[in-house]
């Protein structure tokens, strides 16, 4: 039992914030530090950057461009990432897709894709749920009808985040409507360049157009766009599912946030005196505090653990708790950074899809504070709601 | 004590639901957002012939006698419908300072033009550094011979983009955060050196940035004494936050009644959700948030007319305690319990969970209001 | 509407502040404000004085003692014999088998049992939990059968309040075993001096001894100690239960020990000033005193409802909510009183049934802290758990 | 970073578990308590036996040369079992002392008798008004040629009855509440002027109030700097909560087990309880209470020997706060999930509940810890 980093972790940090320093645009980083994620060329432009730099892509197989690292300074490195904060790379490409392609997918597969996710020539997106399902995945009713060397496709998925740029979308869809409803799901490929496709916007309630629904009307697939075996879409869901482990209770973007409550909360001023200095303030934000600490602490049990076992055995009993912890930090920060506006964060200071060109109502930092409050409350309902991770809990590590 | 409605209230009550459920469904009120006021013009006309803009006036200025429960009634009401018209600047706020602070001519003038809807009022108060500071002003006030002279930025001007006229608070004298040394105004909103800037709050209200340049108001524009308004002042926001308690109230009573609805009908993994038990639970304690909130709120609902601002203010600062935890509650289980679709602009839910995010900030966040109270002592004597 | 006291209701507790200050005597007084329950003679004595005044058994029927106040007066004695603090009469006679009595007993009952209850010339029991049952209540066990003009009664009872000091205990018994669990059960009344009663006590974890099992060994018990009819017995219980609304939320016991925290917070030091001046401690007071100012606000809701139906119809869904808050309310102020006390809430000093005759470890207000803080443990289980009152809430007022 | 155990440490808790597991029965234990001392002799010589008395001492001075991680694991087997023997206040209390500020002559005095289990200590430090604050010394060191006199009551010495020497901190200089001017001087328990009264703390261990009437020790009896003592008191303290920080997680293992077991077999309404969705999430909550608790407690272990005082009493009471919480959660929901039998003597969970309420006093409750981590600028530094 050793509980420090080593001295090459520690050097390794170093390197990865000394990249970031240099590499990250300025634009891109103001867009970040003001609590916004970066339009489609940004993250195009930070995605072939890391890709240059050979670090777009570390958890995949080195033969696909993956770093090689252990699990310890991958861990580090999103850390680093989160926390400069600089923009994550498009989780639909690099964490979900990618490594299903990788792990279920044909040479020709591999070959054609893994490059142009790894440098963001494809913009995925992710067909999974559709309206009703919610918590019940596989209840799923889109279908795939072969014919000949196509598949025929016809349903509708929703919450699709930023399909509006999307290139392409993965999806499941079912395939024999006779087996019980986890059977029966294959995983396809699609171009969302086919005709029969359309993608219409769902705005929420902070405001803004992250997600969409995606509606699909006899649209044609061809067969070698499936991926893996027909009807065994479920299991490489599942394994695309449990994927998140090191990045699901966003530790960095937790402790960036914190930062910037310290950062923001030292200028505005409530009795005469900066906010900071209100003990209760200050005693609401450090316990928000030690809770990330702890979570801190949590993830790298986890980490450590996988790292022991080469990443392949049963996760730790603790993995299960990171969503859970991890989205209620991520509430409390956001509640909290909407506290330190005080009433500016009342002003609605930007309009969909159109950026907000007027002088700021009070000061320039306020504007995303409460839609951020509202827009983390999906944090804690979508990959699985907290309820149903705490059934899982309940299932799978205490036996009830 | 009795907590049963007189036949005039529940007229009141009954009348008004019943109108805003037939003209206030959620597409009805997205069509009034969209109005260039930022609410319906023809609702507001509707209110006035209901009489609900002459309630809580005396009756020999004109009004109908009402008190701080007729208020508690219909800002309920308005809360169950998300109400968008400037009925607690004009009747609440604006209105406050007139039957607080205004003397036998001032109300003369008054109270006739609010009822009869043809005057829109609003308070211009904040300012950028105040916080929830209700002593804070920085904004000037200068005597020149019969008038004043006014200089300064006010912030958050509740509706102050489409009022007629608005209250404005300036210093006369002492420091910046000082109680004493307030004055008053109404200043027409088309004077000479006042500029408005309108905008819309994160729940679709409306709001304005005014700036004030040497603005001349005629000293019988004054309301309450010269540099001693602070406990008008008090008082006035006092009952404005006991409405919005009972606006909370409103919200809280719909979000509970659209999440039980939700879960009686939503199914997953084959039955209503409905029947999950940690789910009736989650609703069970919005339930229980709502009638603490109810009952706290009929506390400072009793006490807001009270010329005790000691006793006032901490039974005020008490219910905005418990509405503030307490719609937070009810607020996020809302949106938690209606999982996705409670994210978007398109269910009422998310609006509810705004507007009641927008509440809890509103003259004093949560924080603010358990400090105050704290320092005054809290609600009970040691024995 | 007319959310303040007439002054008729103010007089009224004038009247009743005035009786107690003159009335009570002073021992029983210091038992009170030091967290003690008084022991048998004690409450014997008080409940005479309650009696000779006229008040041992207000919201009874006036024929059998009752006052005649209408509920909110009702409210209003109860709230300040908490507040004074005056020991309560004990409930298993005045608010529980009393008002069975009255509405479902014979005549010779009632004309036997009430003004000896009244007077507390009998102490009762309880005798409705088994082990085992827990809020399945129904689900018991004690058998009765009937042998000539007798009950043989056997089985055992548990938790069973006081028990050590009763002379009589109203039973729950099972009359016939074919029927489903809630039919088939009896009300019945018997006298703890009959052979074949056996009470063992049950030690808590504050290392008090407040509860007992009750054994009953082929105890005989005459026919005409059963209440109303065979069989019935569950309506019986049902109404019983439903009886405590005006008491359960024990508004008027939180107030008094918000006053004792107040005043023992400004005798405690912390970092050389009193406790209550810490900004921190005072805001977690005011936090709770908040939320007991809205719960009576919530308990006058439900007694004026009361007033209006004269007592008899629907309870207001309001109602439901007075348990689990009120007990939530319990819990945080025995907390906090704890929390008071600092370290000198440590020492255990009182044993079993011997009170503690050594000078008292620190403060002489300590000793009973942390042992109100684990009994009170018991209020969130007791009388239907906050579970199954969250059930209870679902099912009848939500309709879920 | 590397959280697995060492081939040592596996051995040490595996071994010690396993011995507690036949020996620390919920039945031996009460026995135990029941003994004069209020707790095993018997167990202790074991404990001597297994080598851990000698644990967290230098191979140089006879001891195993184990750090913070190895306490930890010891007090969180002796969590699980609830061990009553005093350990905490020989080893980790006193032996800090011997260890952190003991010369080569003390050291080499003291450290073989604690290893052979022939020592027990004590550390006499709280007094009457001094509550959570480590500074407040009132008893005076008074210097006499070769000795020092001392005067004062403490108050609250755990295991303070049957220890044979004890650590006094004394004040030589300075005001009540100054970190300078402090002294620590080992005592003999039988030395003339010094008067014990011991009790039974509320979980069944033992503590004593020890009253000091001009006491004499000889100045090779002073620990660390006379009149600098402060930094060496807060670093054996730091260690200290640490180590109970492992023993709550110890007690949270314990409950968790046990409730879950508890809703596995006991039934109600004819299903076991343990299928309520409520019930499971109380369980659950209780299972990331743990968990977390574990995580922040290694961290407050691998800060426990360092000597920046700052960072290490940060994560401490880091540490004492989310241990704290979530171990009142733990506790409370233990009993809740028992209901009645829960309440009882009879049953161990209340006993946990019992010991991890009392741990949470222990030099300083989670409100303590909290104000003075957010004092110190809280964990994370601005950007």
């Amino acid at each position: 039992m050793d509980l420090r980093f080593t001295d090459e972790e520690n050097a390794f940090r170093e390197e990865v914030r000394a990249f970031f320093r240099e590499a990250l645009p300025k634009d891109i980083y103001d867009a970040m530090i003001h609590g916004e994620y970066p339009d489609k060329d940004g993250l195009v432009r930070w995605t072939r950057i890391l890709n240059e730099k050979g670090w777009a892509v570390p958890h995949w197989p080195e033969e696909w461009g993956g770093t090689g690292w252990d699990p310890m300074k991958q861990y580090i490195f999103l850390e680093e990432l989160q926390k400069f904060p600089c923009p994550a790379p498009l989780a639909f490409g690099v964490n979900m897709v990618g490594p299903v392609i990788y792990t279920f997918g044909s040479e020709e597969q591999k070959k054609h894709y893994l490059p142009r996710i790894a440098n963001l020539d494809d913009w995925w997106c992710q067909g999974f749920s559709e309206p009703g399902a919610g918590s019940d995945l596989a209840s799923l009713k889109t279908r795939a009808v072969r014919e000949g060397d196509h598949y025929i496709v016809n349903g509708q998925k929703t919450w699709t985040t930023l399909a509006q740029y999307a290139d392409w979308i993965f999806c499941l869809v079912r395939t024999d409507t006779q087996a019980k409803k986890q059977e029966g799901i294959s995983f396809l490929l699609i171009d969302m360049k086919t005709p029969g496709i359309e993608v219409r916007p769902i705005i929420t309630i902070d405001g803004g157009r992250e997600i969409n629904e995606v509606f699909f009307t006899d649209v044609k697939v061809p067969v070698e766009n499936l991926v893996g075996q027909e009807n065994k879409g479920w299991d490489y869901a599942k394994f695309l599912l449990g994927n998140e482990r090191t990045n699901i209770a966003r530790i960095g973007m937790s402790k960036q946030r914190i930062a910037r409550i310290r950062e923001l909360a030292a200028k505005e001023m409530s009795g005469g005196r900066p906010l900071i200095e209100n003990p209760r303030f200050m005693e609401k934000l450090v316990s928000v505090e030690i809770d990330l600490k702890a979570l801190e602490m949590t993830q790298l049990r986890v980490v450590s653990a996988d790292a022991k076992r080469g990443n392949t055995g049963k996760p730790d009993p603790a993995s299960s708790i990171l969503k859970i912890k991890g989205s209620q930090i991520q509430q409390a920060t956001t509640h909290l950074l909407m506290e330190v506006m005080g009433p500016y964060a009342m002003p609605f200071q930007h309009d969909t899809g159109q950026g907000w060109n007027e002088p700021p109502i009070g000061p320039d930092y306020a504007a995303h504070a409460a839609p951020s409050y509202f827009n983390n409350r999906k944090v804690s309902i979508y990959g699985g709601s907290n309820e149903i991770q705490k059934n899982i809990i309940a299932k799978a590590v205490l036996g009830l | 004590m009795d907590f049963d409605l007189s036949e005039v209230q529940s007229m009141l009550k009954d009348g008004l639901d019943r109108m805003l459920a037939n003209e206030y469904g959620f597409e009805s009120r997205n069509a009034y957002m969209a109005e260039p006021e930022g609410y319906s013009q023809a609702m507001w006309n509707r209110y006035a012939e209901m009489g609900l803009m002459m309630l809580p006036f005396a009756e020999e200025d004109g009004g109908l006698g009402g008190d701080a429960e007729d208020i508690m009634l219909v800002m309920e009401s308005f809360g169950r419908a998300l109400v968008l018209e400037p009925w607690f600047a004009t009747v609440v706020l604006g209105g406050g300072f007139v039957r607080e602070g205004g003397n036998d001519a001032q109300r003369g003038e008054l109270v006739p033009a609010i009822a009869d809807g043809s005057l829109k009022l609003a308070f211009a108060h904040s300012e950028r550094h105040a916080r929830y500071d209700l002593a804070h002003v920085e904004t000037t006030a200068e005597k020149k011979g019969d008038s004043y002279v006014l200089n300064g930025a006010k912030s958050l001007v509740l509706n102050g983009d489409t009022a007629d006229k608005i209250f404005v608070s300036a210093r006369i004298s002492g420091d910046v955060r000082d109680e004493a040394g307030l004055c008053v105004f109404l200043v027409d909103a088309d004077a000479a050196g006042l500029t408005r800037r309108g905008y819309r709050l994160q729940d679709g209200s409306r709001a304005a940035e005014v700036t004030l340049e040497n603005v001349s108001v005629d000293s019988s524009r004054l309301f309450g004494p010269e540099g001693g308004a602070y406990p008008l002042i008090a008082k006035v926001v006092d009952q404005a936050v006991a409405a919005l308690c009972a606006e909370a109230v409103g919200n809280m009573e719909a979000m509970e009644k659209l999440t039980v609805e939700y879960l009686k009908t939503r199914k997953q993994f084959g039955v209503e959700i409905g029947k999950f038990q940690v789910l009736q639970h989650a609703a069970v304690d919005m339930f229980i948030a709502l009638e603490q909130g109810r009952s706290i709120t009929m506390y400072a609902t009793m006490m807001a007319d009270s010329d005790d601002a000691d006793e006032r203010g901490r039974a005020v600062s008490a219910a905005k305690v418990e509405i503030g935890r307490g719609g937070r509650l009810a607020g996020e289980n809302a949106i938690q319990l209606h999982g996705g679709v409670g994210m978007t602009m398109e269910y009422a839910i998310g609006h509810y969970f705004k507007r009641i995010t927008m509440i809890d900030i509103l003259f004093g966040d949560t924080d603010h209001h358990l400090s105050k109270l704290s320092g005054a002592g809290g609600l009970f004597e040691a024995a």
